[in-house]
């Protein structure tokens, strides 16, 4: 467990840094899905293996390939970047904000009122036939969600559909 | 996984009960095992089908790479490879030694380190399929409770690498065979995930084992596969189409078509690399293959399969028996069939594929909810064939005319 | 009790009632090629298939009117659940239902029949048919639910489709206003329907109006009254009269009355289908439906709210229709005024013959509208009664059945529209007698209009070919075929034989009166106490409404399209006024737009000055500070003079703007500041 | 030691952070679109966390991680929609050079 929770953290932390570090836009998009990877090791280590198989087939099947042809679509091929151009104005006031976030996430997460609270160790209880309960969760307790949900994704569909085509209908 | 090791602690009663050869066999296994500790049998079960899968798979595919010549030889009316070894059965080794030994060229404006990683990253998904496939009676590499859905998942990473290689060989043709993959992949992926679900519903679980055991049973073990209900029928039918695609085999290589753009996203590799290429994607048509079979045609379920030492061997003949059946298909629709156009492959994919498995999915549901099976039978079917009919009409842009051949007789 | 648990297994099947032209719809939206033959074979089949059913129904409570209570049978199920709540709909069949489905289907039905002539030459027939289908499954679905839900969605299609319908001539002007106009009317009822049925919700927990173990919330309105409402009403009062307001707004009671008469924009069969069999008998059917919630509370005003609006609304319209020269729109305030007597009865206490009245005026103002249909057909289009005259040469058939109609209508003795009338003019007379000498004139005036008609119409010598100017800005410019001047000609048999039928129904129906005051269960009440009285009089203003209209109309007919109106001549200033519709129109123009308009203004103004000026004091105080974080206070304090003040206006201006940037990292980065405020504060507490 | 949910929560406040940095300082609009996926992704994973660690009784943090795993994908289609078109507009997917909005 611990062995295996380090090497996941090892390659979650890396593949974030490199992806919004590397300059060339895909090579931060294959550190994405080493990223995404390395949360769905997390979400199987943590008893969710539903979850885990979501996270790859939505993060990695999904929206990985999603940004790799929005990627081909919008720059040139290489994808590389000049080196001034990686970095937008004002960047050290985001690179603050970010630190000054991650600061008080730590402070307030050792905070001692807050670690008190948590509990150390997970409590022993079998964490089989999840699939089917969150089905049952799904359709029973959370079925307006679920369905404001579809609506959703509906819409966002159209709504992309429609944002992407825009100009060339206006073309013809 | 469970099985070995539950084969490693009864072993010798096991064994023993084999006619002939059984004592000498069990005192073989006592001489090397006898009072190995734990630990030692946890290794094994886990070892054994790991190596199972890397071994037994990758010699499939060796052998069908042969099959697939000689039948599409005999397709197009040749004889296929006939000169290494009898009826050219050392070709594969051949090949496989010419491909090894093969100058690596990699282009010069290339991405190296992507353009390395995409063949490793093409084997790697192919092989971790297998993991959730029955080979027989209690015989998954892992029992996975969301087995489907982890083989969905892997699947879809492995156009990742289709994606990786096409990219990074900075090729035009490579990237649009990549794109062309990626759109393909993603396309097809929505019905033929639809077309499990149908099979899910009905079984209740996600777990590839447990969807063979509920096709076991019936006439001779045969009578419950699903695909022989109405639903399943249809399900089987578009999910090896949906497979088909997914890997991208004849007749819908769009992503590698020789006539348009040369070899795809794979037009730059050589050597080892593009073995590794040829090697994930047979490997992920198998297993899509072995999927097929576990949901579709009763998995290892025949006559005579079943539970213990010899209904398990049964098991195993009749999984791979129709493992066997569907790759011979596939190589039959690839000699036959002519290559669909982009635009059909995706009006295919959205107008006919899509809209039928949901489909599907409310007929399981009547065939669930209508308890009396003879109008179940006829409901469904009905339900099915008018969709199918009207999707036809709704999809059908043009009326074909009646071609006028000016030339031929 | 056999009887019952026949009931009880047909409830099972009512909702065939609109499941079959629900189909028919369905098929003809996916149809690709349209097929005339087809649609309307399938439109009229479906509806026949209805019919039946919804006969076959009716004839199964129709066995229960020697019984003292009402058969109802009811069936509720669950449509779906979430977590612990459930959303149930449910189906009844009570002799309401039975015979609003039976009138339903059957009226739609032949007025189907005769839109297959009149709109023979129509290029979107199909898409007409389909239109119509979804009206009459959408009614039929509201007829037969037992569940305020399935109710109000059916209730709001049946508005959409009235809404496509009444503008199926999207392209005339005039439609597409009177589309609207229906559509927002009605709409601004549906907001107190809403409202009603979220407070019945509330307050009793379920939408379910009756249930078999008795906790329906019709069944629950005893308990109802005991619970306060708004204004001084009881909760069950307050419910009734929310939902009388969406009933008005359907049924075109008095404020909200000024989309009907535009209907008539639409198709003549639309008109018939909206005024005779759907959209308005909805209301008037709802308010039915939903009586024990009227009746809990005795003495509450509600009650007689409802019967002066019937009443006000009845003798409004019948004088407006008194000065229409449009044929259509004179039936269409004839409707109107119809529609008045029916809620008048309602206010009354007497729901029996209120829905009488729907059902046998429903026959009858089918009859007329068709008829008016054919006049139309048969006269190529023409619509304004001026121009057409001595038609009873001309079309015979479509002459008797309109005389038939108008003699109904006028409640003549021995025609359906009398018996009903009766009722109503009873049950006012019972109730409050300024009510009902207000109705009896209405009555009369119903009888003076409609002769006015019969003889515009169809006595007199032809008008139609008299003025060339007439027709040259003919507004009917989409059949300008060549034959506009020909004589007119009788109909097809596809358009009057409907009319032909329901004038067979419009002379027989009012005999089952007295039956069916017992076949809805109401209570005879109190003994007829001028009952002759009641009966003679209405004979007698029918009569004297006849006699006055061929005194003025018939002794001698228009000779020219351009002749003045003879009642113009007499009443002079009030029939221009009528004519104009009292100004309602106007008096909307005049009030409702003007304020809009007005808020409108206000609202710009209050923008400009207050919220600007608001903004201007932000800029001036960021001012100040950035002012004074510079370090200049005191120079900006000693040179305060007001150039520099206009100056470091836009100075703070400028720096404000700068929070604008239009790059969208910055709004991220600030979102992320205050963000990293709200972390800092959690941890400090 | 054992992994604690603190260890998960540390972990996910670095990767947040991780991700907020990338979204704030990159100028290329898909990598921005990147950070904030990974953002997404540490908040996701500390409601499996607390999961696990039963903080959250029943399933409740499991739908909810699905939940958010559907709207960050649809977030993500319409977020790449939105840069498609800008692209088409403006030849670039620079933030910097998108300031039509300027006040």
């Amino acid at each position: 467990m611990e062995i295996a929770f380090w090497i996941l953290s090892a390659i979650t932390v890396m593949g974030a840094i490199m992806a919004i570090s590397l300059r060339n836009v895909m090579h931060c998009l294959l550190s994405l899905i080493l990223f995404f990877f390395g949360i769905a090791g997390h979400y199987f280590l943590l008893h969710a293996e539903f979850l885990g198989a979501v996270q790859i087939l939505i993060y990695i099947g999904a929206v990985a390939v999603l940004i790799a042809l929005a990627t081909m679509l919008t720059r040139h091929i290489t994808g590389e970047e000049g080196p001034r151009e990686v970095l937008g104005g004002k960047w050290w006031a985001g690179m603050g904000t970010a630190a000054i976030i991650a600061g008080l996430l730590w402070a307030i997460i050792r905070k001692d009122a807050l670690a008190r609270l948590l509990p150390t160790e997970a409590a022993n209880i079998s964490y089989t036939a999840l699939v089917g309960d969150i089905g049952r969760a799904l359709v029973a307790d959370w079925v307006v969600p679920l369905e404001a949900m579809a609506v959703l994704l509906t819409a966002a569909l159209i709504g992309a559909v429609v944002i992407a085509l825009e100009e060339v209908i206006r073309k013809r | 996984m469970d099985t070995v090791y539950q084969f490693l602690q009864h072993a010798e009663e096991v064994l023993r009960g084999i006619p002939l050869v059984g004592g000498l066999l069990a005192r073989l296994y006592h001489a090397l095992l006898g009072g190995a500790p734990e630990w030692v049998l946890l290794a094994i079960s886990i070892a054994v089908p790991i190596l199972f899968v890397v071994s037994v798979f990758p010699g499939i595919f060796a052998y069908t790479t042969l099959v697939e010549r000689k039948a599409l030889g005999r397709i197009q009316n040749r004889i296929g490879p006939n000169r290494v070894g009898r009826w050219g059965l050392l070709q594969p080794i051949a090949d496989g030694v010419k491909l090894l030994t093969k100058e690596d060229i990699v282009p010069r404006s290339a991405d190296k380190f992507v353009h390395f990683l995409a063949p490793v990253a093409a084997v790697i998904p192919s092989v971790l399929l297998f993991s959730v496939v029955p080979i027989g009676a209690g015989l998954v590499p892992v029992d996975l409770n969301i087995g489907l859905l982890f083989a969905f998942a892997i699947s879809t990473a492995s156009v990742l690498a289709l994606f990786m290689g096409g990219w990074a060989s900075r090729n035009k043709f490579s990237l649009l065979g990549a794109m062309r993959a990626v759109a393909q992949v993603i396309s097809y992926e929505v019905p033929m995930v639809l077309a499990a679900v149908a099979v899910v519903m009905a079984v209740g679980s996600l777990s590839t084992l447990a969807i063979a055991r509920a096709q076991s049973g019936g006439i001779l073990n045969v009578s419950h596969w699903f695909v022989f209900r109405p639903w399943g029928f249809v399900g089987f039918v578009l999910f090896t189409i949906g497979a088909m695609a997914e890997s991208a085999r004849t007749p819908f290589d769009i992503p590698e078509a020789e006539s348009e753009i040369i070899a795809g996203y794979h037009t730059e590799y050589s050597g080892f690399k593009f073995a590794l290429f040829q090697l994930g994607e047979y490997l992920a048509s198998i297993a899509m293959a072995g999927i097929t079979v576990t949901m579709f045609l009763g998995g290892y379920n025949g006559p005579g399969s079943g539970p213990g030492f010899f209904g398990g061997l049964i098991s195993v003949f009749w999984f791979f028996s129709k493992l066997g059946c569907m790759i011979v298909l596939t190589i039959w629709i690839r000699g036959t069939w002519p290559r669909v156009r982009v635009d059909q492959l995706m009006s295919f994919a959205w107008k006919i594929l899509l809209p039928m498995s949901i489909v599907n999915i409310v007929a399981v549901a009547m065939w669930h909810y209508i308890t009396i099976r003879p109008i179940a039978w006829i409901g469904t079917t009905l339900w099915l064939v008018l969709w199918f009919v009207t999707l036809n009409k709704l999809a059908a842009t043009e009326k074909i005319e009646k071609r006028e051949y000016r030339y031929a007789s | 009790m056999s009887e019952a648990r026949y009931i009880d297994e047909l409830v099972r099947q009512q909702w065939l009632i609109p499941f079959f032209p629900l189909v028919a719809a369905a098929i003809q939206s996916l149809l690709k090629r349209p097929s005339r033959k087809l649609s309307a074979t399938l439109t009229i089949g479906a509806m026949g298939l209805s019919c039946i059913f919804a006969l076959r129904a009716f004839f199964a409570t129709l066995g229960g009117g020697e019984h003292t209570e009402v058969q109802r049978a009811i069936w509720n199920f669950t449509w779906f659940k979430f977590g612990n709540t459930s959303l149930d709909l449910g189906l009844i069949l009570d002799p309401l239902t039975a015979g609003m489905a039976a009138m339903v289907s059957f009226v739609g039905f032949w007025i189907f029949v005769n839109a297959t002539g009149y709109m023979d030459e129509d290029e979107n027939f199909t898409r007409f048919f389909c239109f119509l289908s979804l009206f009459a499954a959408s009614m039929l679905g509201l007829v037969i639910s037992n569940n305020l839900l399935l109710l109000f969605m059916c209730w709001e299609l049946v508005g959409l489709c009235s809404y496509l319908l009444i503008g199926f001539w999207y392209f005339k002007p005039s439609a597409a206003a009177a589309m609207k106009k229906a559509f927002i009317t009605t709409r601004i009822g549906d907001v107190g329907f809403f409202l009603g049925i979220l407070m019945l919700y509330w307050k009793t927990g379920t939408l379910n109006l009756y249930a078999t173990d008795g906790t329906g919330a019709l069944q629950q309105a005893g308990s109802l009254v005991h619970l306060a409402g708004w204004w001084g009403l009881s909760a069950a009062s307050t419910i009734a009269f929310l939902l009388f307001i969406g009933a008005m707004g359907k049924s075109a009671q008095f404020p909200l009355h000024v989309w009907l008469p535009d209907a008539m924009e639409g198709p003549t069969p639309v008109s018939a289908l909206i005024h005779a069999a759907t959209m308005v008998a909805a209301g008037v059917f709802m308010v039915g439906r939903m009586y024990p919630l009227f009746i809990a509370e005795p003495g509450a005003w509600v009650m007689d709210f409802v019967m002066w609006i019937g009443c006000f609304t009845a003798v409004f319209s019948a004088t407006i229709a008194v000065a229409q020269f449009d044929i259509k729109r004179v039936l269409a305030y004839s409707t109107c005024s119809q529609l008045g007597f029916m809620v008048m009865a309602l206010g009354a206490g007497n729901l029996a013959a209120g829905q009488f009245h729907l059902l046998t005026h429903a026959f009858f103002k089918a009859l007329l509208f068709l008829g008016s249909g054919c006049v139309i057909i048969g006269t190529h289009h023409e619509q304004d009664m001026r121009k057409m005259g001595g038609l009873r040469k001309y079309m015979p058939i479509t002459f008797v059945c309109y005389v038939i109609g108008t003699l109904a209508l006028a409640g003549v003795p021995p025609f359906a529209g009398f018996f009903s009338k009766d009722e109503v003019l009873l049950a006012t007379f019972q109730r409050n007698r300024l009510a009902w000498g207000l109705a009896t004139f209405a009555a009369f005036l119903t009888a003076f209009y409609m002769t006015r008609q019969i003889f515009m119409v169809f006595f007199g010598r032809w008008r139609g070919g008299d003025k060339e100017h007439a027709h040259g800005h003919e507004a009917h410019e989409d059949h300008g075929h060549g034959h506009g001047h020909h004589e007119p000609h009788e109909v097809s048999w596809n358009m009057w034989l409907p009319i032909a039928v329901l004038s067979l129904f419009a002379i027989g129906f009012g005999f089952f009166s007295h039956k069916f005051g017992n076949y809805l269960g109401a209570q005879e009440g109190e003994a007829v106490a001028g009952k002759p009285i009641v009966m003679g009089l209405s004979i007698a203003v029918g009569l004297l409404g006849i006699f006055l209209g061929w005194l003025v109309y018939g002794r001698k007919t228009m000779e020219h399209a351009s002749d003045p109106d003879p009642l113009a001549v007499n009443l002079g200033g009030l029939f221009t006024v009528l004519n104009r519709k009292w100004y309602i129109d106007e008096f909307y123009e005049a009030t409702v737009f003007r304020f809009t308009a007005a808020c409108a203004m206000f609202f710009r103004l209050f923008d400009k000055l207050v919220v600007d000026g608001i903004l201007h004091v932000i800029v001036f105080l960021a001012l100040v500070i950035s002012q004074i974080f510079r370090g200049v206070g005191d120079e900006f304090f000693i040179n305060g003079g007001f150039d520099a003040s206009c100056e470091s206006v836009r100075l703070g201006g400028k720096v404000l703007a700068k929070l604008q940037s239009g790059r969208v990292q910055n709004y991220f980065r600030v979102l992320s500041l205050g963000a990293a405020i709200l972390l800092l504060i959690y941890f400090f507490t | 030691m054992n992994v604690s949910l603190e260890h998960y929560l540390m972990l996910t406040a670095f990767v947040f952070a991780i991700g907020l940095c990338g979204a704030l300082s990159r100028k290329n609009a898909i990598i921005v679109l990147m950070g904030i996926e990974i953002m997404f992704n540490a908040g996701i994973l500390n409601f499996v966390a607390f999961w696990h660690y039963k903080y959250f009784v029943s399933l409740t943090a499991q739908v909810f991680a699905i939940f958010a795993i559907s709207i960050a994908a649809a977030e993500s289609a319409v977020g790449l929609a939105l840069v498609i078109a800008v692209y088409r507009h403006y030849r670039s997917v620079d933030l910097d050079e998108m300031r039509s909005l300027k006040g």
